[in-house]
């Protein structure tokens, strides 16, 4: 096919897998730091949205202060997981914290079904105007949304702004210390926990970020919205490497292009699209566990 | 912490629901998880109803609503609680062909008749005596989409979006296809999954081969998401979609892009003739002050047709008003006249076409296909 | 086999990790019923050597043959089917189960480790498993019943050869320091080797309890007739109780000999200066 | 010290018991009403889930979300088996059933032979690959392989009707299947268990390199133990299906939410608990049915009148639990441990004793 629908695709792809690396950043931090597959995660990042929707709706207030309010939440809702449910299992098996996690997940979503109610809300109505939001640029034939630049653009502020928390603050220093070893690090006279709880505030403030990124652009909200971009974004980090912030970027970017072109140029693969993030994901963990650019670990006997 | 588990295991023993005499009528449908939406929207014709007409053979008539949480083991599960526990003469549900599947065979061995209110795949109440419906099958709609795209809108090519994940939408699709190349238009099938939020890769290929029209068959989230980003990447044509578009939520999430958009439908307050349909509208701008969606309507003809088999059975007696619905002819009904075939407990009825319209916010009535022109 | 004929030999063993060497040409043999030594100061690569030989990592180059067969490509559990069984350094008890049922599951690969019998027949040795579809057989408890019965017996009277019958019913966690090291011994034992390698056995013992687990090894040595071939860092244990010790630094092996002849090599005083000196 | 029964008296107590539950059922199944029987039935189902995940995740510690894609493939063969042709021939409206399958028909009891075997090859298929990753990798990756599979199946819309799902599906299960499965999925995981080999998982769960270094071929364990409990994954489907009468492929029907709800009633019941696995299923099936009252209109300590929760506020309830178990109550209700014949005669021998739980 001809070269407009390359382009166009590509620009998808971007889109889908900007997206994917917004989520993934968070859920490679936290696991960079406790080794948890915080399942939780896509579900943090649905209630960040809800917090700014109702904030909006409510108040009748901007949308800008609407989505700081609604990160600021995320952040706390993050901690208090992390208090509540994590913190107690710091030196249980890895395995029941991750069982924890998914019943936090489930929790979450039970919650929000009870209390915001199961019916989708539509997150684009809290915008004055819609211009932002449906204004596309036409490149050569292929049509880019604004937002596409917008998502793009966000996810490297924050890059950027992650990069000098993690390796230009102490408490960065903290965290890639911990990442290392904890017992260590507790040893030499870090607050341990309140490092893996600032962890926490931080992935889930980026989990909210990355959900009203993707409530712009699929302005579909409900309760189990988190599920499957977690799921994916997940796959995403894994495939970059888990535990690199980097990685998860590059992880997302890919599955998001790879998303976009198998179905597109193999039609026959359209129904398989899921599927293929999974199998992309066990062909990676078998092939190279470490992900594209994280580093492996040795196993000590 | 262990406290609290204690506390709410001592409310759950403190629960005792009492039960007063009347005439029992289950409701099921979904009012948490995937589809709760059209559970809670079905949910207001049925009450309305029931406010309208809270009496039949001097008795009242007790609603009983169990949700069933849009899972398939429930759905069959509360339908045997209604039966067993509640002890109800007929039961309202289900909105979602595959729980009608689970529920309707439990109602048909038990013996009590059961009215879908929106399970519109052939197969709910194929083989069945007590499992009835007030919505048209999905061949029905398919035909009659496949019929207007090419007659009403002349469209030549149409591309079809199909949810893989619904049978609604695979059947939608396959009796449109079918019928649409029957009439001698050509077709570019595509697919996506309910919960896909983006389908740009699909669009990208449709628009590739520039179809006059896209017909989703499938739910409104998506219906909304897919129009919106057909828009976006230029797509100029008709929009068509299936009943399953019918949600005030279609414009707040679709915005602009929905404007125009045809849907087939079951009812619309200026297509339909009949006085009671007349009398609903009233009565349910006056109620929610807003206007009632097609869900709304078909529940409100569930309810009114079971009171009036129970009318004409001069009973409650569950095989009686089974036998009585089956026997349902020319009912003045909201969505229509109602005629139910004996044999398949499936209604003939005419299809609406609405149009969306996104600067109000709601549907304007486009056309009627008849039954007739569907033979 | 005679005495004094070498049983593991390891030649020209090499281990490197990315750009670490943790073995270096290590070349030496365990000979039929001695007690061998291998100290050496921390990180020289003792335990690595031990690793290598279990088959847990495959050495970057070299081989090892043990009783005649090379095994340095197989896996671990054929390793021990063999008759090569082995304590570690950072006791690895299963913890949540009790001492007997430890023994027992070291007792589990007489019935489950073809592959293991498999490379015995391809050597001409007589298959170690007694009878096959041991699977179906326990869960339909086909004649399963008496192996069981003569499993627990077995375990049970090495309990009470090592003295820990008393404590059969207890979870391993449960055991006071000392005796889980035992027990790790015991359930080496169980595997009914021919050589076994002890990694620090006396670590965090007291005085007194050395002094036990001495004596304890030489009786087992004895009674089992075993090949010991033990790392120890306390050389009370070393210098008393192994005929022969190797002395590794920077995954070589820096002197061999007896007692005496290793205590007054000057390339040992060397490695050890500087270093943190072992109780000695 | 340990006190045991002889091997004989265990048998007749087992015995016993066999024959006194089955009485029970008996009575239930003449004069329970359909709704109680149906939820009887579930337990049962849910139990035979709850148990081979139990074997899987509890005995061998392989962490597997993927408990749902076995339990699918199961009720899927099954089921086509004992479908009637016609039946199919009615079913399959959107594209005609493949030929060979039409007219392939069986008895209950080898459809369901057939949806264990079929699963646990799968099992097989699916632990080669996955088995070699660890921890929450595996997780991962075998709650992959179930959505692949789901996918799979919503796709082979010859063989598995697509996402119209399959219905009419005869409704074979009874109080009698369902238990008697149940009797051989525990008599079968619980002489496992029991066993040498019993021993060689739980020494897997608690120490991979020392089980490996005393003998043990870890791999082929653990894929053992991942086959099995793929069996009776597919067993289970198979009841299930027949229970349900119908079954498609959507995330919601046996998907990953049926996963979890499996993990939730392994955990309640406590990880690595057969006992506690069955406790685990019973208290699940009736939880969720029950605290339908709680969304119903009722009088909190017969005084104060409610209308109910707001719908969904069951599921929130139980997850509630589920979190305060795993952060309270690691252990679950039976923990590891089991009611055998010699823990219950320790216990009673104890109270004759007057000891303190010691």
């Amino acid at each position: 096919m001809n070269i407009t629908f390359l382009v166009q695709n590509t620009f998808n792809g971007i889109m889908l897998g900007g997206l994917y690396a917004l989520i993934a950043v968070g859920y490679t931090m936290v696991y960079g730091i406790l080794r948890l597959i915080n399942f939780a995660h896509g579900d943090v990042m649905m209630m960040g949205v809800y917090f700014a929707f109702y904030f909006a709706v409510l108040t009748k207030s901007n949308v800008v202060i609407a989505f700081i309010v609604a990160v600021l939440g995320a952040a706390l809702l993050g901690f208090l997981i992390d208090n509540v449910a994590y913190k107690p299992l710091r030196n249980a098996p890895r395995i029941s914290a991750l069982i924890t996690a998914i019943g936090v997940s489930f929790f979450l979503e039970s919650f929000a079904v009870v209390v915001f109610g199961a019916i989708p809300k539509p997150f684009t109505s809290i915008f004055k105007s819609q211009t932002l939001l449906m204004k596309v640029l036409n490149v050569g034939g292929a049509r880019i949304p604004v937002l596409t630049f917008l998502v793009i653009g966000i996810t490297a502020v924050i890059f950027v702004f992650l990069f000098l928390i993690v390796y230009k603050t102490k408490i960065g220093m903290a965290m890639r210390a911990i990442s290392a070893d904890i017992p260590t690090t507790s040893l030499m006279g870090v607050n341990v926990n309140f490092v893996i709880s600032f962890t926490f505030a931080l992935g889930s403030a980026l989990a909210a970020a990355s959900g009203l990124m993707w409530s712009m652009r699929y302005p579909n909200v409900f309760p189990y919205m988190g599920f499957m971009p977690g799921m994916k974004a997940f796959i995403a980090a894994v495939f970059g490497g888990i535990g690199s912030i980097p990685g998860a970027i590059l992880g997302g970017l890919l599955l998001g292009l790879i998303e976009i072109f198998i179905p597109a140029y193999f039609q026959s693969m359209m129904m398989y699209r899921d599927a293929l993030a999974f199998i992309i994901l066990i062909v990676i963990l078998l092939v190279k566990p470490s992900g594209l650019l994280g580093k492996k670990a040795v196993e000590k006997v | 912490m262990r406290k609290l588990i204690f506390v709410l295991l001592l409310v759950v023993f403190a629960v005792s629901i009492f039960v007063a005499e009347e005439i029992k009528i289950g409701v099921v449908l979904p009012m948490t998880g995937g589809i709760s939406a059209f559970g809670q929207m079905t949910w207001e014709g049925i009450s309305l109803a029931h406010k309208m007409y809270p009496t039949v053979l001097g008795k009242e008539v007790k609603l009983i609503l169990f949700d069933n949480r849009s899972e398939k083991t429930e759905a069959a599960n509360a339908v045997a609680r209604a039966i067993d526990k509640e002890h109800v003469v007929a039961i309202i549900g289900e909105v979602a062909s595959s729980h009608s599947l689970a529920g309707g065979p439990i109602a048909e061995k038990n013996h009590i008749p059961m009215v879908s209110p929106a399970s519109t795949n052939p197969m709910v109440t194929q083989g069945k005596r007590y499992v009835s419906r007030v919505c048209f099958i999905d061949p029905f709609q398919g035909a009659a989409a496949a019929v207007f795209a090419f007659k009403n809108l002349g469209a030549k090519t149409v591309a079809v979006f199909t949810d893989i994940e619904q049978d609604y939408s695979v059947g939608l699709s396959k009796f449109f296809v079918d019928k649409f190349k029957k009439l001698g238009g050509k077709v570019v099938s595509l697919y996506y999954r309910t919960g896909d939020q983006d389908f740009t890769a699909q669009l990208t290929i449709a628009l590739s081969k520039n179809p006059d029209a896209i017909y989703v068959t499938g739910y409104y989230p998506e219906i909304a998401l897919l129009s919106r980003q057909a828009r976006q990447l230029g797509f100029k044509g008709y929009l068509l979609a299936g009943d399953g578009a019918e949600a005030p939520e279609l414009f707040s999430i679709g915005g602009d892009a929905v404007d125009g958009l045809f849907l087939t439908t079951h009812y619309h307050p200026k297509g339909a003739a009949t006085s009671m349909a007349k009398k609903f509208y009233d009565a349910f701008v006056k109620e929610y002050g807003k206007d009632p969606s097609a869900l709304a309507a078909l529940g409100f003809d569930a309810y009114l047709l079971i009171i009036d088999a129970i009318k004409r059975a001069g009973s409650a007696d569950p095989e009686a008003i089974a036998k009585a619905i089956r026997e349902t002819e020319n009912f003045e009904a909201v969505t229509g006249v109602i005629t139910i075939e004996k044999e398949t407990g499936n209604p003939i009825k005419d299809v609406v076409v609405d149009k969306a319209n996104a600067k109000e916010k709601k549907f304007d009535f486009a056309a009627i296909v008849s039954a007739q022109e569907l033979k | 086999m005679a005495k004094g004929e070498p049983l593991l030999v390891l030649d020209h063993v090499t281990m490197k990790f990315g750009g670490l060497v943790a073995v270096d040409d290590f070349t030496n043999e365990v000979r039929e019923g001695e007690i061998l030594g291998l100290i050496g100061p921390n990180g020289a690569g003792k335990t690595t050597v031990f690793n290598v030989v279990t088959g847990i990592y495959y050495p970057t180059s070299g081989r090892i043959i043990f009783d005649g067969i090379d095994i340095t490509p197989l896996k671990p559990h054929q390793i021990t089917h063999l008759g090569i069984a082995r304590t570690f350094q950072n006791i690895r008890l299963f913890q949540d189960m009790t001492v007997l049922e430890n023994v027992m599951v070291a007792q589990h690969h007489s019935i489950s480790n073809p592959d293991g019998d498999r490379i015995l027949k391809m050597n001409g040795k007589k298959p170690k498993m007694n009878g096959k579809f041991w699977f179906w057989r326990s869960v339909l408890k086909l004649g399963y019943m008496d192996m069981e019965k003569k499993m627990r017996e077995e375990a049970l009277n090495l309990l009470e050869k090592v003295g820990l019958a008393s404590l059969a019913y207890e979870k391993a966690s449960a055991l006071p320091y000392g005796q889980q090291r035992k027990l790790e011994i015991a359930r080496a034992l169980a595997t009914e080797p021919k050589i076994i390698l002890l990694d620090e056995p006396a670590a965090g013992m007291n005085p007194k309890e050395t002094e036990e687990l001495m004596d304890f090894i030489k009786r087992i040595r004895d009674e089992f007739d075993l090949t010991v071939f033990l790392i120890e860092h306390d050389m009370k244990v070393v210098m008393g109780i192994c005929e022969r010790i190797i002395v590794m630094d920077y995954g070589r092996i820096i002197s061999e000999g007896t007692a005496k002849e290793v205590q007054n090599d000057p390339k040992v005083i060397e490695a050890y200066l500087g270093k943190e000196w072992e109780v000695i | 010290m340990d006190r045991r029964l002889s091997t004989k008296t265990k048998v007749i107590l087992t015995l016993l018991v066999i024959i006194v539950v089955a009485f029970l059922l008996h009575l239930a199944d003449k004069h329970m009403d359909a709704y109680k029987l149906r939820i009887l039935n579930l337990i049962a189902i849910y139990g035979i889930m709850a148990l081979s995940l139990n074997l899987i995740n509890g005995i061998t510690g392989i962490f597997s979300l993927g408990h749902a894609g076995f339990i699918l493939i199961g009720a899927y063969t099954a089921a086509l088996l004992t479908l009637s042709p016609e039946q199919k021939e009615m079913s399959f409206i959107i594209q005609p059933i493949v030929p060979w399958l039409a007219h392939l028909h069986t008895n209950f009891l080898f459809a369901t032979l057939a949806g264990g075997l079929l699963a646990a090859f799968a099992a097989f298929l699916v632990g080669w690959p996955v088995l070699r990753l660890s921890g929450d990798y595996l997780a991962i990756a075998s709650l992959g392989f179930a959505e692949v599979i789901r996918v799979v199946a919503l796709n082979a819309i010859s063989i598995t009707n697509g996402p119209l799902g399959l219905k009419a599906i005869p409704e074979y299960t009874n109080v009698w299947w369902a238990y008697g499965w149940l009797l051989v999925t525990l008599l079968f995981i619980g002489s496992l268990v029991s066993s040498s080999y019993g021993r060689a998982l739980k020494a897997i769960r608690e120490d991979r390199i020392a089980a490996e270094e005393m003998g043990i071929n870890v791999f082929k364990h653990q894929l053992l133990s991942f086959v099995v409990g793929g069996f009776f994954a597919g067993v289970s489907g198979s009841l299930y299906a027949h229970w349900l009468t119908t079954i498609d492929p959507r995330l919601t029907t046996l998907g990953p939410m049926l996963t979890f709800y499996i993990l939730i009633m392994i955990v309640l019941g406590g990880l690595g608990s057969i006992s506690g696995s069955l406790i685990g299923a019973a208290l699940f099936a009736i939880l969720v049915e029950w605290l339908r009252n709680l969304e119903e209109p009722f009088k909190l300590f017969g005084v104060i009148q409610t209308n109910g929760l707001p719908k969904g506020s069951r599921i929130l309830v139980i997850s509630a639990i589920f979190v305060a178990i795993m952060i309270f109550w690691q252990r679950g209700i039976m923990g590891r441990n089991e009611i055998t014949w010699d823990n219950l005669y320790r216990w009673f021998s104890r109270l004759r004793r007057g000891e303190k739980n010691g």
